[in-house]
């Protein structure tokens, strides 16, 4: 493995910056009333999706999960066109079909993200047959919780993925809960990646809030897969800073709020900035500027989507079928 | 009724109320499924159960919607009582096999030795902005399967009701409840009682036309009655609440009034439920029907997100208003 | 047609012979499945295959129906056109998240940016004594989910021209194979050739009553008609072959002829297709009815293992003739 | 653990023989055309149902595959009513309404065969949360193959039994196959024991020809148990003479003689059988004697069912509902 150019790991840096300025500031327009519907937000676990998808071309497909946009982002989602999608506008990636729990774009090799837990693995499978069914080298990724890894789907299509050699690699974004109920309470195990070896699979832990280090692993499962060597599982041990819906959620009291300051410390932006820092790549004024540059695009996105139409109801009954 | 039964309680409310007479009834009961434990349900309709009974009875469960209603069948076939809850009807995909194959089927394919006394409650319909995969109303996929039975409660008192009573009934009973109507609100008596299974409930008398519904249409079913009355014209209309076994006596002794009828489902019409009563209608009221039996449920598409969408999308009193008139003039 | 095409085939071989003309025709399609490969197919429906084809198109996979289905929507939506198969239509329970919520639904969610061109293959029906859970006909459930097509074919000829339609389709199709059918012959041309999805078939032509069908029915509804002719009534039975979308021209073009209609499926009679048939039949041709639509269908059971039992159970000739009679009589 | 005593070796040996020859007396008739629709045989697979039974009383409950005969006849399943069943007859423990693939007995706490591969290990889960809950030490064991291993119900039932640490023992009959599908085909791994890990549950391979081998395993996973400490898997390397469906099935190649000769020189009851002879436990003499036995309990029970009548059509839509 070679060492991250400077280039890559400011590309890094910008993603996570992305996904935290779109997720932030979408929650404040759900707080306003201006986001229908529900609204799973990623702030915390930036880190799994950039130092992930910073590998990947467009023509590498990825599944997601309902809490999708930092998926997208990181895969080269654009602003104006998501926020359009939450804000269930015409000009939206779904044309205001799909909303937060169904954002997709297919020219970004993005399938959706998707209302039902456990529903990504098998279709990322298929992904992955195709594009070794068409000899390219490109890989599909499947991003899902630890929740999501006692749905029965994630078995199947891990179990396929080993079998066929698939080129896919298996993120599980564990963030210690599924909805409400924490981890202990839904499994007795500690590592989602013990589950790997039953597949016939590497699996690897990773912490999560370091994007250096899920950078390097997933370069790994990656290179694997390209190498024809088949399928990765990727644990990364994250945490969401925000409720399981919107940002403050329901109000219960599933977690202690020293358990979010713990984890706090430990913000994945604060310390990808920390060590750029120390390696000289950037500066604490330069991080400010990117903040500033990617806030005023979310901004512009907003404006964007707010400024755009509703759909025509006349489209209803469009796209359907094909 | 005395005074002190006018008490009103939320839809949400009622499920709790009797979801936890269930468990005080029953000691064989136990609540089991996403979330309904510490989070008391995502729509609260657990609330405090958990506190009050402790987790062998309240208890969370995996998202694995195929081991959870594994389990409710499991543990019926075994001598419990399980009430399983599966978070939205959409999601029933993930578990159709112990539905249709294992829960709906056990009894008959053991000659009638195993008993299934499981009740499912989950949550259908949209309105909510929550997009294809959570808005669904799927019960013709149940409704369909010989061995289930389906209720569908419009309001808290019938939420209470029917839910009692599918625990109490020896066989697996699917209460669908609907997450728009979670803060209607209505009188609920605090005792325990049931509302009988297989009894339709004639919730507006009326002599030209009957508008037979379920679920959330029956709201908008009166209020589309209402906007008929303006017009001159009298609707009946008629509250299934269950689905499997369906009262067709109560609907066919209607039509024989009012000679016209319309099903409203807020499922997709192809193939919704409401295809099979507007069938039995005319095959058993054929010479009583002046004009054909109508239907309004949602067009052929998934539910939309957008708001404009999803209005455009979901059948409602205007619809049947529409609908209503045209079967008049007909 | 020419003499060359009169050649016969069994409707198994018929369903091996369309597969094999997807597999030469478009170099993206790959066959997936339960034993489709090295055993040919439990049913031998895909015999031969893989021996010409290589195991890259012709897929043995573990049984994992929902990461099949989902590796057909996966690998569909990125540009293959996989055929699927689910060995038996019972096992859709254990898949129909990624059917439902998925296959059907993508390409709407996703505002119309995704292609499913994906064909599923699966065999229905009873009378082989396999009991409930390998002998249902549960396409019911399909064709009340917008973004799917369902075909059943009931002859060797439409089994092919239908499999070669549904995989030219950009959509996803279900082609629902009938198990008791596979060992009867018909002619097949040996080229490729579709049977239009969404054409009905009008397989007797008849003035007295009209009998609208599908799959393994129309060969029971056919004798039907033979019978009924013995007694001076003269049946009109129209083959529906695509349920979903269906051709309801066809069918009130007849009902206008013959004021008088029976649908029959071997689907469980109550929520079946049937319903939604005689809804639209009394809906658009109310006022050329001179009897209500009837209905043959499967009665409210699952289906019995024993011969004596199963036969009972099964719609029928029988069946079709005494409900047409009572009809006439209406 | 204890030895077994002279009365359990014996009794794990006549459950044995009690499989075979029903099975085998079962093959014939269905080639004899006597018994409608698919019959699943269990020949060369009755060390692993005898020497998990030989534990099990009526109280503790199981779940059944397609392949269910040989576990309801270690269950204490009696020959009349089992054919009665198989034949369609009204006198069977279904009434002739569920036959081979739905055979049950609830009174021996069995909870039918099931024509659904994967659909047990859920079910079982359930019965071993009911033993629980009414806090007896009962137990629930469910079978199921190699091939179903790889079905989802069977990672959600896992990880929900390891979760509550419930009574429940999760039998894999792994006899190489799925039909027609050897297991190097259906999965990357060769011993499905490794995917107990991944549950935070004990697992364990054994030689199920062995039913010695099986009996002890058995009886250390079901003591656990009982003990409240939670579920183990239990793999059991088996075999089966016939083929999938029927005695000699469809003729196809998917597997050589030799590799089912190679097997039958591992015959569970003559390993057994040898193994009790060395012990002093049973002679050959005994054993004829037993076998002969055992065939005139089969053959009268094939002759009760013969007698009996078919199903009064009448009875079509009894038990629908209770
Ligand atoms: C099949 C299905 N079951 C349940 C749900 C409800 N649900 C939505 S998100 C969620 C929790 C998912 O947990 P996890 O996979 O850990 O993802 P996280 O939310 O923590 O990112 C649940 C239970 C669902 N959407 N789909
Ligand atoms: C859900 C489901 N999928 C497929 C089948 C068809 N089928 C019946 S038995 C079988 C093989 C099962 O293999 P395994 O679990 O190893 O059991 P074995 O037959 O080897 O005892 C299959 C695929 C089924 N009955 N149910
Ligand atoms: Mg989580
Ligand atoms: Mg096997």
């Amino acid at each position: 493995m070679s060492t991250p150019s400077d280039d890559v790991l400011l590309d890094i840096h910008r993603r996570m910056v992305r996904i935290r300025t779109f997720e932030t500031e979408a929650g404040r327009m759900a707080e306003a009333g201006k986001i229908p519907g529900a609204l799973h937000l990623y702030v915390g676990e930036e880190a799994v999706a950039a130092g992930v998808m910073v590998h990947l071309s467009n023509e590498d497909w990825i599944t997601s999960t309902h809490r999708g946009h930092g998926h997208l982002i990181a895969k080269g989602g654009e602003f104006d066109r998501m926020f359009a999608e939450l804000f269930g506008r015409s000009t939206g990636y779904c044309r205001g079909k799909g909303g937060s729990m169904h954002i997709s774009n297919m020219d970004l090799g993005m399938l959706g993200a998707n209302g039902i837990v456990g529903a990504g693995p098998p279709i990322a499978v298929g992904a992955a047959f195709s594009t070794k069914y068409r000899k390219t080298d490109r890989v599909a990724v499947t991003f899902f919780g630890d929740g999501a890894s006692n749905e029965g789907s994630f078995h199947e299509a891990a179990n396929m993925a080993a079998l066929y050699k698939l080129p896919a690699i298996f993120v599980c974004e564990n963030n210690g809960y599924g909805e409400y109920t924490p981890q202990a309470k839904h499994q007795a195990i500690v590592d989602v990646a013990d589950r790997a070896s039953g597949y016939g699979m590497p699996g690897v832990v990773v912490d999560g809030m370091d994007a250096m280090a899920v950078y390097e692993a997933a370069d790994a499962a990656i290179e694997r897969a390209r190498a024809g060597d088949g399928p990765t599982l990727l644990e990364c041990k994250t945490y969401r800073f925000f409720d399981h819906v919107g940002v403050r959620g329901m109000g219960l009291t599933y977690r202690t709020d020293e358990e979010l300051a713990e984890w706090q410390k430990r913000d994945p932006i604060h310390l990808f900035e920390a060590r750029l820092a120390e390696l000289g790549v950037l500066s604490k004024d330069d991080a400010v500027a990117i903040h500033e540059e990617v806030l005023a695009e979310v901004s512009a996105g907003i404006e964007f989507a707010e400024a755009s139409p509703t759909p025509d109801p006349d489209t209803l009954l469009d796209d359907v079928y094909a | 009724m005395a005074e002190a039964e006018q008490r009103e309680l939320t839809y949400v409310d009622a499920i709790i109320e009797g979801a936890r007479t269930i468990l005080l009834e029953q000691d064989n009961a136990f609540i089991a499924g996403e979330d309904v434990g510490g989070a008391g349900g995502v729509f609260g309709s657990y609330r405090g159960l958990l506190d009050e009974f402790g987790p062998e009875r309240v208890v969370d469960t995996p998202i694995s919607e195929e081991g959870i209603v594994g389990l409710g069948v499991g543990a019926a076939a075994t001598g419990l009582r399980p009430v399983i809850d599966i978070m939205f009807m959409d999601f029933m995909g993930e578990c159709m096999d112990e539905i249709a194959n294992q829960m709906a089927k056990m009894r008959y394919m053991f000659g009638g030795s195993a008993k299934l006394p499981v009740t499912v409650v989950t949550m259908s319909g949209g309105g909510r902005n929550l997009a294809a995969q959570h808005s669904q109303s799927l019960e013709a996929w149940l409704c369909h399967l010989p061995g289930l039975k389906v209720v569908a409660p419009s309001t808290p008192y019938d939420a209470k009701g029917l839910l009692i009573a599918a625990s109490r009934d020896d066989n697996p009973v699917f209460t669908v409840m609907n997450k728009m109507s979670l803060a209607n609100r209505g009188a609920v008596p605090e005792e325990s009682y049931e509302v009988p299974i297989g009894e339709a409930n004639v919730v507006r008398e009326g002599e030209d036309l009957t508008i037979v519904t379920y679920s959330r249409m029956v709201s908008e079913s009166l209020s589309a009655a209402d906007a008929l009355a303006q017009d001159g014209v009298d609707a009946e209309v008629i509250d299934l609440r269950s689905l499997q076994p369906i009262d067709m006596d109560a609907v066919i002794e209607s039509v024989a009034k009012t000679h016209r009828a319309v099903v409203v489902h807020e499922a997709v019409r192809f193939g919704g439920l409401g295809g099979e009563i507007a069938s039995q209608i005319q095959e058993l009221a054929f010479d009583e029907l002046d004009a054909p039996v109508s239907r309004v449920g949602a067009p052929f598409s998934p539910v939309p997100f957008s708001a404009v969408l999803e209005q455009t999308y979901l059948p409602n009193a205007d619809k049947i208003v529409a609908e209503s008139r045209s079967l008049i003039s007909a």
